[in-house]
């Protein structure tokens, strides 16, 4: 009896709850704090953001949200830490990423508010858009990096799955995917804990999910989802080794959801209140301020200004949904193929004769 | 005895044959404490516990698979996959396995079980939620595939597709869940799998419908009634196999038909049905045989979603151009 | 300038666009040194290399997925599933992104990929070999599905197929793979993706088929002109969209029609056609609109195989049958 | 940086290729002569009627056959672990366990013969039948172990998988399911080095196949799968753990595919001769032939007297194959629904007239 073959899951952590480093060494972005501060302020926009969609969709104002309340840092740490070439695989709460990688907070209202010119954002073209259908985003990460490890691109994927979704096939033969092909490519477990109603113990009793990463061979590490520090730099270091040509990462990111699932959930039906009262205690904004407050590189003043910024922002993005064109009937038809076919082009025309009838059959 | 909606009485069917059937376990994402997503579990594992009714991981490949294992050993599985939009990776156990199991091993394996999906458009969800694809499953030999389109006829035909020895595909039309209540007695009668229901009687033109559609076309009859134009409705309900002797013989009295269905057009149940007309109804048909689909386009977001539906006004257009022929 | 087979003209076209294209690339299981279970990729990893011609792990989601997310980052992957029994894994992929990716982006991220696969029965092969399931993929908006039948067409065709800026599924019906050898030019000329194609004229009854079935469809033409009935025979070749004008136009002049298909009848392509004619076409009707099409049953194991698929007895019953109306 | 989860992938062989007891203990299988015997009987068996079925296949009278040839340490080896309640969940070439379980040879057959009727076998009537798509079966194993879970039965589950099904995602998923709930069930993972012309250093690069049960925390290790008595103690051992509760286990069984990929697979085309050579030295049946011969349990007599009786056996079983009744065409109807519906009652009576025809237009 010989032992083949021997691995094990670290946990890293740089930033402890109370804003304190801790751990055996210090990552470069800790001390450069005008990157910290930037990042920083994005936290809280995606706060500001996250909390004015909640209410426009009370209002009626937008269709179903997923909120990112509690994942800022992760999402923060992912984006910042990517290269504008580098190719983002989102599922649909991430938009910490996107913000950072320039998509509007307009066009997610956009998307949400159930328009997919939302999806035609400003954010890298290259970039793919949200992906309802869980883990599917993980294999076209995979393929986009094949593509740039064919080309002989310097580029890289991260794709994200959360707790729930890291016991799907098509994440697991991502993973596989990027052991066979060695690919350029960093996958980001998001453990909120919950995937809807669903525990994370219910999805698997594996003492990690970061080991997933395991079964194809891949260096498959945890680290603290809600310490930004934490976050930005493994994500980096592994975005270095993939552009490397040593291949992909798995890191599981430990978070917390602090909402409902999404607007169409009520958490309370199933989560104890006292799990989200603690968790509380460990959520992302409030040690990487006091990180920042500790070195004397924030004040109340700025937290003011910052706060009346995202407040103004927010609203200004608002204002560019609600002002966005009425979305015409035939933008059902016009992108469905490069060139419209013939029967195709038939029901267009039936379908904008209805919107010229007085009585308007299709709006009703 | 009580007045409920639609989803109330998928829960009522459920809880029915818990209680009566003890190898029936319900199982999907979120069907456990949450009580499903649209709540058609709502309570029921409080009631009959978590070895009856579970929580899965988000796997759809595996319910599918584990629904097909437990099929084949004895029990009863009623599987739900949470909107049929995340039904694909289901397929392959559906169609290679479900669907075959019995007629592969000469009946000694089967598969008695259900999957349940909300499916259909209307309520303003997120990609992905709102697609009507029955006609994908309607092509697989050896799966039945069945729409209610109303509290009873969820009732009783859900308790038929749970006690049916074969597996079925149950697809509740999520826009009317809470549409209107019904009195529904839970005594336990099921429903026909293999029988239209003709909803209203009628002369001059038959109109074809199932699942939320159901209630465009009885609101179009309202209005043809107006007209002086008197409409048979009949919900086709058991998409798969298909009663179609019902159709043809309504048509062969009204000589008239529009289909009305929210899915695309190309290649669906509607065409299925204009094409039974087109051989054994042909000589009965005065007029084209017209259909009031979906487009042939993907179900926009939310924002367009009227548009792409089916309305009470395209119905009526659709049955004004076949009623000036003569 | 060669005559070759159908399965060689694949091949063909494939080491067309390799060599004319660079970024083109085929992947799937078998496809690199084995040269794929059918020889479809018979020499081009040799010859490209096994950077353009690219084994892959045994995971369909995974090629389908891969492939996706290629074709958005501007390459042009032609993908195998090296039977279309095993293509369901690939199902979310193929109806969920690749269909789906220019409509959601609004054009900013499209796919022009093609996913090959070989399909039907009849040449004894293991279960799920042979099964014919092109309707449920027509039933996808966004999607082009496309089958030749000879070695002309599949060269053609897949030129086509590989350059179109949008996502083709495209069935290669594998029991005429071998069947004759045409002269195909290396020209690098494609053919239409919108077209029907017209095999044979006719002025008595209009024969409609694709894939496998044109050659039994033709067979039966041939007896059919023996007994004095001159059948017009229409190759599809591209199911969805699907070109009905040409349909139309035919049994305009000739009043009679049958459909030919190896897929079973429910909701199926054949469908499709019998409906538009029931609609657009019923003017034209002389007769009942017949389907010629496998059973409603399981694809069955090889030994009743020949009995499920259509033959020219089938198909001439059928003829005969509405020839008989007047 | 704190480790929290270790794994490791044990590699355990029993019985050396020379025939040799090696390693630290002695299982309890290597003592009991007669069952050795009686499996290695059953070896010879499978191996007599593989070459059988693939001479019925070149002279046209079997369609495509799946070749076990060199599996039979790791197919007999599960099936003699197995009890007869346990449900076995095959792919479709490990007749080794299926023989063991009472299949008989003719069945096998039949179902290559193409006619259903093979499916509908003499083995324990819960198990499951050949099952083409590739890793579809786990997850039924899986469905099958939470059945008796449930019930509180105390029966398992045993799945194969190859090495190129271990990349499927649903096997993976059903590793997860195992996980998750605890289900009592034994994945075996025969690791022939070859999925058709793709071997297995092109599935991942993982060091082991094993460890894909690290993914959900099940224990993983790797036997030697041209052992008899490794495979069949360590099989025993997992199910016994299944059996009391304690979960599932994930084996990799190395072993290597002798023969061509299926009758329609040209070997040649992709596999160089030296390996198949090479591997014939470590093939199964030698080994425990010697070891049976090394402990003066079995004579070249007995070896001659087998011979005969497998070739004898195989000869009754094609010819039971080739007398079976003729499959009537309404049995393509009759299994399709426990009733049948009326539309396929009137395509049945129209197939059964094309029978009645004179010109069989069906027959051809
Ligand atoms: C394939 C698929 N199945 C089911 C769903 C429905 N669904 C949406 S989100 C969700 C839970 C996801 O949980 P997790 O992966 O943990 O991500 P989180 O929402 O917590 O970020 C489910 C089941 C889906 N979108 N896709
Ligand atoms: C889902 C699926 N994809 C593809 C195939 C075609 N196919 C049959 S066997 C095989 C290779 C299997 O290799 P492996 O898993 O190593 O098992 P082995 O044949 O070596 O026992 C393939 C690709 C299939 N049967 N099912
Ligand atoms: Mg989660
Ligand atoms: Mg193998």
């Amino acid at each position: 009896m010989t032992t083949v073959a021997s691995f094990n899951v670290k946990y890293i952590q740089y930033l402890s709850p109370s804003g304190e480093l801790v751990g055996d060494s210090v990552p470069d972005i800790a001390k450069n704090f005008d990157h910290i501060k930037s990042l920083y302020e994005t936290m809280v926009m995606t706060r500001v953001f996250d909390a004015k969609a909640i209410s426009l969709q009370r209002t009626g104002k937008l269709g179903t949200y997923a909120s990112s309340l509690g994942h800022e840092a992760v999402h923060v740490g992912i984006g910042s830490a990517m290269q504008y070439e580098d190719v983002f695989a989102p599922s649909y709460r991430e938009y910490g990423v996107q913000l950072v990688r320039g998509v509007k907070m307009s066009e997610i209202l956009l998307y949400w508010g159930g328009d997919e010119r939302g999806s035609n954002f400003s954010g890298p073209p290259h970039d793919f858009a949200w992906c309802v259908p869980i883990a599917t985003q993980n294999t076209h990460a995979a393929g986009a990096a094949l593509a740039f490890k064919l080309r002989k691109e310097a580029r890289c994927t991260v794709s994200v799955i959360g707790d729930g979704g890291s016991s799907k096939g098509d994440f697991l033969e991502a993973i596989n995917a990027a052991s066979a092909f060695k690919l350029p490519m960093v996958f980001v477990i998001i453990n909120n804990g919950w995937a809807i109603s669903v525990p994370r113990k219910k999805q698997s009793s594996g003492q990690t999910l970061a080991q997933k990463g395991i079964a194809g061979g891949l260096p498959s590490i945890q680290v603290d989802g809600n310490d930004l520090l934490a976050v930005h730099h493994e994500i980096k270091k592994a975005l270095d080794k993939a552009r490397n040509g040593e291949g992909a990462t798995v890191i599981e990111a430990i978070t917390y959801r602090l909402g409902d699932h999404t607007t169409a959930d009520d958490a309370s039906r199933y989560r104890p209140d006292e799990e989200v009262e603690n968790a509380k205690r460990f959520e992302p904004i409030l040690r990487i301020r006091q990180y920042l407050m500790d070195n004397n590189q924030w004040s109340v003043q700025q937290e003011n200004q910052l706060m009346d910024k995202c407040a103004l922002r927010v609203e200004q993005a608002v204002k560019e949904y609600q002002s966005a064109s009425k979305l015409p009937v035939t933008d059902m038809f016009d992108y469905m193929y490069a060139e419209l076919p013939h029967d195709l082009a038939e029901q267009r025309a039936f379908a904008l004769s209805l919107e010229d009838n007085t009585v308007n059959g299709g709006e009703k | 005895m009580s007045n409920i909606t639609m989803v109330e009485a998928v829960s009522l069917a459920l809880s029915h044959e818990l209680e009566n059937d003890k190898d029936v376990v319900v199982l999907g994402e979120d069907v456990g404490i949450n009580g499903g997503v649209f709540r058609a579990t709502s309570g029921l594992a409080q009631k009959f516990g978590e070895n009856r009714v579970i929580d899965t991981p988000l796997a759809e490949a595996m319910i599918a698979g584990m629904t097909v294992g437990m099929a084949t050993q004895g029990l009863k599985p009623v599987a739900e996959a949470q909107f049929l939009g995340f039904i694909f990776p289901m397929f392959e156990q559906i169609v290679c396995h479900a669907a075959r199991m019995r007629n592969r091993t000469r009946g000694r394996l089967t598969c008695p079980l259900v999957i349940r999906a909300p499916f259909g458009g209307g309520i303003h969800a997120p990609e992905h939620h709102s697609e009507s694809i029955e006609s994908m499953f309607a092509h697989t030999p050896g799966l039945r595939v069945v729409i209610p389109s109303s509290p009873t006829r969820a009732y009783g035909l859900l308790l038929a597709a749970i006690r049916d020895p074969d597996p079925v595909l149950f697809l509740e039309p999520k826009r009317i869940y809470r549409l209107n209540k019904e009195e529904v007695i839970d005594d336990g009668e099921e429903l026909p799998l293999d029988m239209c229901f003709e909803l209203r009687e009628g002369n001059d033109i038959t109109l074809v419908t199932w699942g939320s559609m159901v209630k465009e076309t009885l609101e179009a009859a309202d209005q043809l009634a107006t007209q002086g134009i008197s409409a048979e409705v009949i919900d086709v309900a058991t998409v798969s196999p298909l009663d179609m002797d019902t159709i043809l013989e309504s048509v062969k009295k009204t000589g008239r038909c529009v289909i009305i269905q929210e899915a695309v057009q190309h290649c669906s149940v509607g065409s299925e049905i204009a094409a039974g007309l087109a051989d054994k109804g042909l000589y009965s048909l005065i007029a084209p045989v017209k259909r009031v689909s979906g487009y042939d386009v993907i179900m926009p977001l939310f924002k367009l979603e009227k548009k792409y539906m089916p309305s009470v006004e395209r119905i009526l257009m659709a049955v004004n151009k076949i009623m000036e022929v003569s």
